[in-house]
């Protein structure tokens, strides 16, 4: 198991969770969200290969009403 | 009649009305008053999703075929805030507008000027089109120009206020040395304020929290839409100018 | 939407535009002015036939079936000339509707508020239809209205001054206090002075002088159509109130 | 002949000269017009059958262009 | 520098500043603030003696060898009690002069102008000095300067509401027809607002509640007092007009 | 009556009227101007002598002993030629104060938030007393602060224009968020604009045109200097708030 | 004893009460007030010559603070 | 002989020629500018022991005027 922190909350995952996973995981469609990891912006068809490490800072974003 | 067409970054629209999305009392509410708007841009911001409960996504309400989303910086305090969330918006895969907000004082929102010209001209380089939300001040407006920015977007009065032009002499002078369109973006509570923006040539307005925080917002949005609609016509029609005497309407003498 | 009706003394409109037809530059820019402001009361003026040159009758230009001639006694100096007036309008043979002003100072054309009331008790009791034209007086609107007035219609400015609603407080209770409707009358120069009264409420404005002497006049009447709809609309829909301090319209934190 | 004023200027008529006359020789419609005799407002059915009389003060007024 | 004196039916005074004495939390504050205001005419009320508590009468605060005393009609709801009270008040033996109010609605506590003008006609028949309190109505001033009235006084906005001169365009009028003094009589709240009102070339104004009711009255008369002296010099002093462009008031070049 | 003492950079003040020398029609009346005014504070521009006419230079007129001069960079474009400026003041051997001015444009003379900032930034650091010229931009008035500055001084108007204090709401968030004193610059034509400054809470305002272009600029500095007292007074003594319902100033019932 | 009105409330005077006495009753200084009988206001220098009647209506009226 | 610019204007003196002569030719009281070399601002006490020259670029600046 791997420690990282998710949207600000601790979260213990499996080794080798990509982001896709991850998003399955909350269920979260990867067409409505925006990811970063550790201050840096994910390309959105990386999600299926790119795998969470220990300590990583996932931020996931959505958007939302705003003037 | 000729169409009337307002050219933001080579882009066309009809609309010179830019909606804000924010504080509709439900999502169905907020798609009719889209429609109700006839507008064809309208604002989101971003946010961090609540993971335990990841709702209702607001871009399945709005076609992004049909209107250009334009994603806001709104909760930044500074530059490197505003170009963070701006990467963010982009990685969304939508065009890569952005409606630049620095507002490091929560109490009245007011923009900085200092960050605000930093981001824009950050990401005026990386390729952003920039729509800035300034104070009304015709040099920062200049400044925000000349770096690259699609519009600028001075504030009528304070966001949400309701209170319409109170910044009427600088406006004036921002619409009238401005070569991208100017665009009021806040502080426009009813659509008289919307028709004024107009009237003075500015080329189109934002609204936000006098459509979604009325009694009725889809009725509300059709009144911005017509009034905006005659803001824009009187300014073409030609309107006449104020005098100190009277001008009689029916001929002096009986 | 339930249709939204203006009913003057039990007389029903759907337009709460009332034109005026003076200072026009043709009668066909006339005529294309009224069909495209929507209105569906005109107001005229009496004068002598000049004789050696009985032109074109404005009668001619409008349908009197389709729209309600409202003749005015412009020029009256005193209750009795307005009296005389009005009963020459009425042996025209159209409804007995009768605009009563009394303007005694040709320079701001200012109305007399004792002659007016004067005159509009005698047309009153003589069968008239009577919309006064006043300073924006709460008490005097009071008195009118107690006199059997089917309107008030308080100034908002100097008649063609173009200066919108000065007279913004008064206004504010004449429309709080009245039961028949309440006509913003003189001084309206733009389409949102025309939507901001009907947002404080009134029940319909008369524009001349913004329509007729514009640039392009039926553009603009089409404009102040626009405006009209979009005031009422709004004084419908429940506009927000004013506020000291901002409110978001996106969500505070990030 | 007898001596009337129309809006304001003096005019010779002949005698039994009518309102109707009158409105036909300034070529003006009955229609479009009222007609005030000595401060008096005359009926328009009435104009065939009104004479003018010596010293009458004739008003014809038209609508027109107002506010 | 020559005295400036103002002139109300041929008694000369050198002070601007009318002050009411309603309201103050006792006499000794109020004869501070007579005192302090530099004020030479203070107006009073007239009411039934209160027969179980027949307490200080005012005129044992207020010397009427030094102040001119002008009673009031307030309370009048039609020109029959004014006539009535103003005659009550000669009775005081005091100079026969009356400040007329005529208001029949207690919620705004506006002017009628109609029984106001048939109240000023009767007084001044009957030798007063007349003082009339009035809407910012140019014809009516007019007429009640033609009926012999020493003064007319329109109100800037409603009385107490302190939101100053909202009736802007009408004084104007007002104090460019009147051949009498203008007194600016109602809703000077602040002492820009006093000020405001002499440099548009009023000859007085009258205060009560801005006073009266201020958190220290003493203090605030003085301010008035000042205002009032500031803005009477400006007027005679000649000042710049406003202008849409800037005025540099350095060198431009280096 | 306690000392109402203004303090900016820990240098004590009893008047709170800055005078600008510009645009005065002779030295001698600008002398006079100055001490009607009782200012403690004048300001003065720098500009290349005229070598073929090395005229009167103003410090022969102003003792530096008993004013505060307050030299400006008015002329600079940038924070580089404010700089410049700044130091050639500060080798005329005088106190170390500079007024601030970075105006890229003559049209209006508006201030560069940019450059201002940056100017203030480098003239805090070299340890000058900076005193900036700023739109009534709140966060740029933080920041300003922030960076050491004596005081803000946001405009009310353009410089010049006379039309008083248009940037109201802007202003009142200054006054309210500020540590050190805001002075109000320009545009305040009126003495009563001068007195509303003053009753917003402004500490101070800096006059120029308005008196040096008047028909009597040395009453006007007195008419100036009396209002500016009247205003602070007014601020100190509590004044009362707007209503929107009439208060009655005479007891309601007779 | 005559019943009179003073300010709206019933009193019951003695014959041949004069103003100046009522005054007096109520304590007034006859400086400080107006009166009115049925309407028509007194002189000041009557109040010692007239008397009240049987249903008199009395104001007895005073100057306070107004604006 | 070396040549200067003075406040824009060209100007040719004598070798030597301290601020302060070139001050007294102008006849400009040293208390009353200040003068500013190639950008440099000069101090005052300094004037007459500084000699100009060849292609210095000299500023006299005074104080006038101003808002």
């Amino acid at each position: 198991m791997i420690k990282v922190i998710v949207n600000g909350k601790p979260l213990e995952v499996k080794k080798e969770t990509t982001i896709a996973d991850l998003l399955s995981h909350y269920k979260i469609s990867p067409k409505v969200c925006a990811v970063e990891r550790n201050g840096e912006i994910l390309e959105r068809n990386e999600y299926l290969r790119i795998m969470v490490k220990e300590k990583d800072i996932i931020e996931i974003i959505r958007m939302m009403g705003g003037g | 009649m000729k169409r009337d067409i307002l050219t933001i970054a080579k882009r066309k629209f009809d609309s010179r009305l830019l909606l804000g999305t924010g504080k509709f009392s439900s999502p169905n509410v907020m798609k009719g008053a889209i429609a109700a708007s006839g507008t064809e841009i309208v604002t989101v911001a971003l946010r961090r999703i609540d993971l335990n409960d990841p709702k209702d996504h607001i871009l399945g309400y709005i076609n992004s075929k049909k209107y250009l989303i334009l994603p806001n910086t709104s909760g930044a305090k500074n530059a490197e805030e505003a170009v963070r969330l701006a990467k963010i918006a982009r990685s969304f895969g939508l065009p890569a507008w952005i409606k630049l907000e620095v507002t490091p004082d929560p109490r009245y929102l007011f923009p900085d000027p200092i960050e605000t010209l930093k981001a824009a001209e950050i990401l005026v380089k990386e390729g952003f089109t920039v729509l800035p939300y300034i104070n009304a001040d015709p040099i920062l407006a200049k400044r925000l120009q000349d770096a690259g920015c699609a519009t600028v977007m001075p504030l009528g009065s304070a966001i949400g206020s309701a209170k319409g032009i109170k910044t009427k002499e600088n406006i004036a002078i921002i619409i009238e040395q401005s070569i991208v369109p100017v665009v009021i973006d806040a502080g426009l509570g009813t659509p008289s304020h919307a028709a004024e923006a107009l009237e003075m040539g500015a080329d189109a307005v934002l609204i936000n929290t006098a459509i979604a925080a009325a009694e009725n917002p889809v009725e509300m949005a059709d009144a911005f839409r017509l009034a905006v609609m005659a803001g824009r016509k009187a300014y073409l029609a030609g309107m006449i100018s104020e005098a100190d005497m009277a001008r009689a309407s029916s001929p002096l003498h009986l």
